[in-house]
């Protein structure tokens, strides 16, 4: 059904579906770039890669998780949770800021993952629980989210969010680097080839012998330690574990991870894929700042519209089952 | 037969048991605990209000059954009540009966656009509704020039507080998509070709039904139904306030649909489940809030109710 | 040394209250170095925080934007983002502002904390930030100029007063919070209850989430489970109002037998107060647009910009609503 | 004793699939598994290899009691699978799936270029020498079924499982597969084998097992078992019962009409059907023959409405069917699909349901279906077709795979069709079932029905068609008749390979 189709399409077209978002972002960049004289500013340039290093973390980590079929809403919450506890424990100093929301967020993907993978619950209702759980959580020690914890202005730890190089800031370099090595792991390693195997057909790598139930599981730790970083390198840039960041978060990493071609259903996908659909998505934001006099309202509708446009562009052939 | 065989056989069946009627015993459970602990429980007016609001959410969460009963989902409930309640005040001034009409053909329109999608142009449900999710919020902000609207027109605030034989409108009309729902799923050619279709999209196709057809039904009837709940919304509110209206509600829904035994991959669907799901939902926030509970402590509390309730309704693999 | 504080500690609005109104010499473009820029001639960008979905932000985008009309700044050097709720994308917002060249900014907050990066950046290239209506937790007349705007643990403490005189200084009261994690709904909580005399007992504090109808769901359960609660104090407008409705619904008569007091202002709520189903509203003043304008021209001029600027806000009761109520937004 | 289980018992919830089965392996042994279809034959597999755990009783490995939990660990201990269905997975590459779990490494990664080498050659022993980066669902499933061969053999194992592997494979490939056997069982590598084919397991098995109902009914050295005794008991039946019968049910050739009621006209699609066109005529049985993957299913997919088609017509008594496979039902085609797993059960429903599901239209009135006139409909094909069920409300997942065969030959059946094209009925059928089938098709075409039968095993389309066509790369390169229909010129006809237009 895969192949049958797709032969039949004049060559151009499958280019496009195959690498929608890829065009889609050189347009979107072409045309900003000689429609809006401060988009290709350097400073411009460096925000756009900042705003998306953080998502793009997030996403990497969703990738995983959908690539095995599965799915995570718990990533916004625990992003958040990640960013008050990084900031809660700078007080003892760096490595208490890294590794204390390391723990926890990835102990709740720990939770997501073993709920999921040994009781067989639906990944979107688990995460679904975990996200308020982790929500829950974040108001519980931040009483109610009164209190803010903020990182005193000589912590070590604000370099992390902080720091540049190249002029382009520390997260941008963390996001690449993860993102290199998690495309090897899904392609080079044995862990990846089950993560597509897991997701391609559950039953099947089963009976081949491959560990499912450990897969899956892996998936959702990466994920909870992936958005709790996130949420880290997020304190450390904006100096204070703020409570309110992370709504909707979750929404943003899936529509950026399948803009990028990663099937929703599971078994096919590509960490350049997700990258390629993270900048798209702050590219377009960047765009609509630029426009400057769109209503907050209409903004929304761009956005969907643009989601819209991508998807349909791109749609593959494998995705309708009627189509043999 | 060896030994531990009748133990297991037992636990066995109590695990069937808790898959058929985990949800029914659940609520059962939560109203005895707050009729032993929570003040002024046993009222008519209390279990008034603990109906007047789950009808949206059940309303909505009977739509969405149909839908995951398809292997798919609609993220765009929310952002649909919010479309039918930006047309309502627009409208008012004919009369309530052509709002309502409106706001139901807003309902169809938005509907048959994600039944398009997922149907004829083979985009993942989740995907195309997320859409209409991100954008049609913003749609009915625009159309409502981003603001709340009274509503005075009493007619239409009857649907919101009026009472037929004593039982409130919303309440009654939930009742009545029920068994709608109910017999739609049972008894039709559509619905039996809803469940196949969810069970083996591929083998329902080449068994000559009508896939794409149906599928674009579903996912009107289930905007549709959105649209019900954002009229009764409104009329509750007696203001139309598309910034708010529905927010979230496709988690909610999906939470009473997944709660009550519809399994998310499909192929089947429990009408009664839902509306019991959507009981146990608003049971639960409904206790959380009575006995005051702070936010923190209701989000954790809720999150285990629905690991709780979906553990025991799991489908378990035999091996 | 790097304890945790609190929004509404220290740094916050209440330590400040009405008295900092004029404090001292005050911030001025001397002492901090940054050039002068006149509004007129500015390229000025504003970043709101939220969608203009709700009375307050649309009147106070609006306020903003009458302003700078009035004193002729061209509609193309008003640059105005809208940050959708989300801090980070506020601090791009901001960050996107000075790159188009904005030389003067009114930030909006969405949060106290987490702009800082963006207030950095502004300051890297000398331009001024006055934030409005949420006060930042950062450095003023370092990271910012001034801030301006309401006292909300003084809204808070206005609205305990107005409580005790609807009220008589006794009865059982429900308390709708807004959005949880937000420093207004702190605050508002704080002034509220510690001012709040023995007579007055808090019976029920649940999250209406700043919403209408979440207001009134919570209104309609609280009431079924405390049906001798006798007065309700709301956050927000909005709260008050789904309050009204669900105590309606119950057969309850809001503003007689159920006393409701809200912090706001807006038409609606008025409307009620006027129409003697409501209490009393305490404004939270979204015009922030002259006072903004004139500090931004006042620090060009080199005067010195006192630390915060508390707009006045105003009170409606049964008194005054019907008078009052053209100025309500 | 390589492996060995010892009065194995497995219930699942209201059936006993398995009931106090012993059955042993020597090394370099090819061991027969046979049974009717539901005998139990796969579950026996799957406790062996840790899918299913059993009720009660052992299993031992080399004379130790173990419990598989999970199929990684049977795999650890040298047993390796073929399932009955293709179990890999459709999306990854053919190489990937051969190579899943034991990919080869440098420097700790996969190494890719050494993977696709390897795969091609280890594939190209198989005889399959398809590009190996190609996604496997890209294949045919004959193909792929060749790929679990290789993947499964390929392993170092000391038992090989082969759960039906003949059952989607053409000549030629049950050659390398009974090559392959032959090698496995010179290095000593016990073979279980499953199938329902007597000639294949009369020419590589060694060793017998029967099952019936679950339980198992015998055990011993296959060679001097007379094939009939070998049927009447896995059947029951006795052995002069079946004395009538030949090599397949089908009876002498039909009375067709001189009209043909099924008339498609050039079916071109692409590469894989370069018109094709067929006519049956009502009462007449044509065959389609050809190698995997010359076209036949295509054809048949094409006829009813499933291959969207560059070019060709169909019609239904001289007139044009409707768009789609909803258009060709009502003109009054119908197709038995030959996945049945993929394309043919809904598995959540119950059999009553998976029966109706293409006559819900008819059955019922304004929308709303009848269950008496249901219930009718299936009881009265659950008893002709003999559809082994606890009741029609069972799941349909939980029949074996014959009957679930059943109940989609069932379903089409009551939607009363004119034409009716079978893609590989027979496929994965147990002997009686299978003669049951055969008959079955013959009556239908006596009362009057167009059949178009396609099969891989040539007996079946010799004895069951009056007419031959034979497919070569998507398109009819001869058609036989009568007298000419024998094995030698079907063979010839592949060989020669000359589209029949072109010929002549
Ligand atoms: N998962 C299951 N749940 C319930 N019953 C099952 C399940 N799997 C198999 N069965 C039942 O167990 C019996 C044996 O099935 P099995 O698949 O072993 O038969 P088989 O001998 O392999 O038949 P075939 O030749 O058709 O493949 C059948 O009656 C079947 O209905
Ligand atoms: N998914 C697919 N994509 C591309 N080509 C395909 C696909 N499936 C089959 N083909 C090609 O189409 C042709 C015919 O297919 P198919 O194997 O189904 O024919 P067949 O004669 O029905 O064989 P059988 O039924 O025995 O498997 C072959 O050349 C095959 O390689
Ligand atoms: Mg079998
Ligand atoms: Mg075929």
């Amino acid at each position: 059904m895969t192949v049958e189709t797709r032969v039949r399409r004049a060559s151009w077209v499958s280019v496009l579906q195959r690498q929608g978002a890829a065009v889609a972002l050189v347009l979107m960049v072409v045309v900003a770039w000689f429609g809006f004289p401060r988009f290709g500013s350097p400073d411009n340039l460096r925000d756009i890669a900042l705003q998306s290093a953080f998502l793009a973390v997030i996403a990497l980590g969703m990738t995983f998780v959908i690539i095995t079929g599965g799915i995570d809403l718990s990533v916004g919450s625990v992003y958040a949770l990640g960013g008050v506890l990084a900031a809660y424990g700078s007080q003892w100093g760096f490595l208490a800021a890294l590794l204390l929301p390391l723990a926890v967020c990835g102990a709740i993907g720990l939770l997501n993952g073993l709920l999921v993978a040994r009781t067989g619950m639906a990944p979107f209702i688990v995460t679904l629980a975990t996200l308020l759980f982790a929500r829950g959580l974040l108001l519980a020690i931040t009483s109610e989210g009164a209190t803010t914890y903020r990182i005193a202005d000589d912590s070590a730890f604000l370099e992390l969010g902080r720091g540049t190089l190249l002029g382009f800031g520390y997260p941008v370099f963390v996001a690449l680097a993860l993102c290199v090595a998690g495309g090897v792991l899904l392609r080079r390693t044995a862990f990846g080839q089950s993560v597509f195997a897991v997701g391609g057909a559950e039953h099947s790598a089963l009976l081949m012998g491959l560990p499912v139930a450990r897969t899956k599981t892996l998936v959702y730790v990466m994920s909870g330690l992936l958005s709790g970083l996130a949420g880290a390198m997020t304190a450390a840039y904006l100096q204070s574990g703020v409570t309110v960041i992370g709504v909707g978060l979750e929404l943003d990493a899936i529509a950026a991870v399948v803009i990028g071609g990663t099937l929703l259903t599971g078994g096919m996908g590509t960490v350049l894929g997700t990258v390629i659909g993270v900048a798209l998505r702050t590219v377009i934001q960047n765009v609509i700042n630029q426009i400057g006099t769109l209503d907050s309202n209409y903004q929304s509708v761009v956005s969907g519209a643009f989601l819209l446009a991508v998807v349909v562009l791109q749609r593959s052939p494998a995705k309708d089952p009627d189509r043999r | 037969m060896t030994a531990p065989a009748p133990a297991r056989f037992d636990r066995r069946r109590t695990a069937r048991w808790l898959q058929e009627y985990g949800v029914y015993a659940a609520v059962a459970a939560l109203l005895l605990f707050n009729i032993a602990f929570t003040a002024n429980f046993l009222t008519v007016g209390n279990f008034r209000t603990q109906l007047v609001q789950a009808a949206p959410v059940c309303i909505v969460a009977l739509g969405m059954a149909l839908v995951i009963g398809t292997e798919g989902v609609d993220l765009s409930v929310g952002a649909v009540m919010a479309l039918s309640a930006a047309v309502i005040p627009l409208y008012l001034g004919y009369g309530p009966l052509p709002a309502v009409a409106v706001a139901l053909v807003a309902g169809l329109v938005a509907g048959a656009f994600n039944g398009v999608l997922v149907a004829y142009l083979g985009i993942q449900p989740i995907v195309a509704t997320l859409a209409l999710l991100v954008g049609g919020r913003g749609l009915a902000l625009v159309i409502a020039d981003g603001q709340l609207v009274q509503v005075h027109d009493p007619t239409f605030l009857w649907l919101g507080s009026g009472d037929v034989l004593g039982v409130p409108v919303g309440v009654l009309l939930a009742g009545v998509f029920a068994v709608v729902v109910a017999l739609l799923v049972g008894r039709t050619t559509f619905g039996r070709q809803i469940v196949a279709i969810g069970g083996n999209r591929v083998a329902s196709t080449l068994a000559g039904l009508p896939v794409k057809r149906a599928l674009l039904g579903v996912y009107a009837i289930c905007a549709v139904l959105a649209a019900v709940a954002g009229v009764l919304a409104t009329a509750r509110l007696s203001a139309s306030d598309p910034a708010d209206v529905g927010l979230l509600m496709e988690l909610s829904a999906i939470t009473a649909v997944v709660v009550g035994g519809t399994p998310l991959t499909g192929g089947r669907v429990r009408v009664l489940g839902t509306v019991t799901g959507a009981l146990l939902m608003q049971l639960v926030a409904a206790t959380l809030i009575k006995h005051d509970l702070p936010y923190s402590t209701a989000q954790v509390a809720q999150a285990a109710i629905i690991v709780g309730a979906v553990y025991a309704a799991r489908e378990r693999s035999s091996r | 040394r790097e304890s945790p504080t609190t929004t509404s500690g220290t740094g916050g609005p209440a330590a400040s209250a009405a008295a900092s109104q004029v404090a001292g010499p005050g911030c001025s473009r001397e002492a901090i170095g940054y050039p002068r820029v006149d509004v007129k001639d500015a390229v000025v960008g504003f970043s709101q925080s939220e969608k203009e979905a709700n009375p307050f932000r649309t009147a106070e985008t609006r306020s903003i934007r009458d302003e700078a009309a009035r004193l002729g700044v061209p509609e193309d050097r008003l640059l105005v983002t809208n940050a959708q709720s989300d801090v980070n994308k506020q601090v791009g917002d901001i960050k996107s502002l000075l790159d188009r060249g904005a030389q003067l900014l009114i930030v909006a907050p969405l949060n106290s904390d987490g702009l800082q990066p963006a207030l950095e950046a502004a300051k890297a290239k000398k331009v001024p930030v006055i934030t409005i209506d949420r006060k930042v937790s950062s450095e003023p007349c370092g990271d910012y100029l001034t801030f301006i705007g309401s006292d909300f643990v003084e809204q808070g403490k206005r609205a305990a007063e107005a409580m005790v005189e609807v009220t008589g200084g006794s009865g059982k009261v429900a308390i709708l919070l807004g959005a949880s994690g937000n420093n207004v709904t702190t605050d508002r909580t704080k002034g509220f209850k510690d001012n709040l005399p023995a007579g007055l007992e808090v019976v029920a504090e649940q999250t209406g989430e700043f919403d209408r109808s979440k207001g009134q769901a919570v209104m309609e359960q609280l009431i079924q489970s405390n049906p001798d609660i006798t007065a309700v104090y709301a956050e927000n407008d909005e709260m008050g109002i789904g309050a009204v409705t669900a105590l309606r619904s119950a057969g309850r008569s809001p503003g007689r037998d159920v006393k409701v007091v809200s912090v706001d202002g807006t038409r609606n709520a008025v409307q009620l107060l006027a129409d003697g189903a409501y209490n009393a509203v305490i404004e939270s003043n979204p015009r922030f647009g002259p006072l903004a304008f004139q500090a931004l021209q006042d620090f060009a001029d080199g005067k010195g910009i006192p630390e915060n600027v508390i707009i006045s806000d105003d009170r409606y009761d049964e008194s005054n609503a019907a008078a009052k109520l053209g100025n309500a937004y | 004793m390589v492996l060995e289980v010892v009065d194995v018992t497995k219930e699942f919830t209201g059936v006993r699939a398995l009931d106090r089965v012993s059955f042993a392996l020597e090394p370099g042994e090819v061991h027969a598994l046979v049974g009717e279809n539901g005998a139990g034959k796969s579950t026996l597999i799957k406790v062996l290899t840790g899918v299913h755990r059993p009720t009660s009783g052992t299993v031992l490995h080399r004379g130790e009691p173990v419990e598989f939990a999970r199929p990684a660990d049977a795999q650890r201990a040298g047993i390796s699978t073929i399932h009955q269905e293709v179990n890999l997975v459709p999306l990854m590459s053919v190489a990937g799936n051969l190579f899943l779990g034991r990919e080869p490494r440098r420097f700790g990664l996969v190494d890719r270029r050494r993977m696709n080498a390897e795969a091609a050659e280890i594939l190209g022993h198989h005889g399959i020498r398809e590009d190996v980066r190609r996604p496997l669902g890209s294949l045919a499933v004959g193909a792929q079924q060749m790929v679990a061969l290789a993947r499964a053999v390929s392993a170092e194992a000391g038992v090989v499982v082969m759960d039906e592997p003949t059952s989607s494979l053409e000549p030629r490939e049950v050659e390398t597969l009974f090559s392959v056997v032959e090698r496995l069982r010179g290095r000593g590598v016990a073979v279980v084998y499953v199938s329902h084919r007597m000639d294949e397991l009369y020419r590589i098995c060694d060793r017998v097992t029967v099952l019936r109902d679950g339980r198992r009914v015998h055990t011993g050295p296959l060679r001097d078992l007379p094939r009939i005794e070998l049927v009447s008991m896995m059947l029951g039946r006795t052995v002069g019962d079946l004395r009538e019968h030949g090599a397949t049910a089908f009876g002498d050739e039909h009375r067709a009409a001189t009209e043909p009621v099924l008339e498609a006209r050039d079916l071109t699609s692409g590469q894989r059907l370069r018109g094709v066109s067929v006519s049956v005529r009502p009462g007449e049985v044509v065959g389609l023959a050809g190698l995997l993957g010359s076209g036949r299913t295509e054809t048949a997919r094409a006829i009813v409405g499933a291959l969207p088609l560059d070019s060709g017509t169909v019609l239904v008594g001289g007139v044009e069917v409707g768009s789609g496979v909803p258009g060709a039902m009502r003109a009054g085609i119908g197709m038995l699909a030959e996945d049945r797993k993929a394309e043919g059960i809904i598995p959540n429903l119950s059999v009553r349901e998976n029966i109706v599901l293409a006559a819900l239209p008819r059955l019922s009135r304004f929308g709303v279906v009848s269950r008496a006139e249901q219930d009718r409909i299936v009881a009265t094909f659950v008893e002709r077709l003999r559809i082994k069920v606890s009741s029609p409300e069972q799941k349909v997942s939980e029949l074996s795979g014959g009957n679930q065969q059943k109940v989609l030959l069932a379903r089409w059946l009551c939607t009363q069709p004119k034409v009716l094209l079978l893609d590989e009925p027979t496929r994965g059928i147990d002997v009686g079932a299978k003669a049951e089938v055969q008959a079955l098709v013959d009556e239908l075409a006596r009362d009057g029905l167009a059949v178009l039968l396609i099969s891989s095993e040539l007996d079946e389309l010799l004895d069951g068609a009056d007419r031959l066509l034979v497919l070569k790369d998507g398109a009819v390169v001869d058609e036989l008749v009568g007298d000419q229909l024998t094995q030698d010129n079907v063979l010839t006809a592949i060989a020669a390979g000359q589209p029949a237009a072109e010929a002549s």
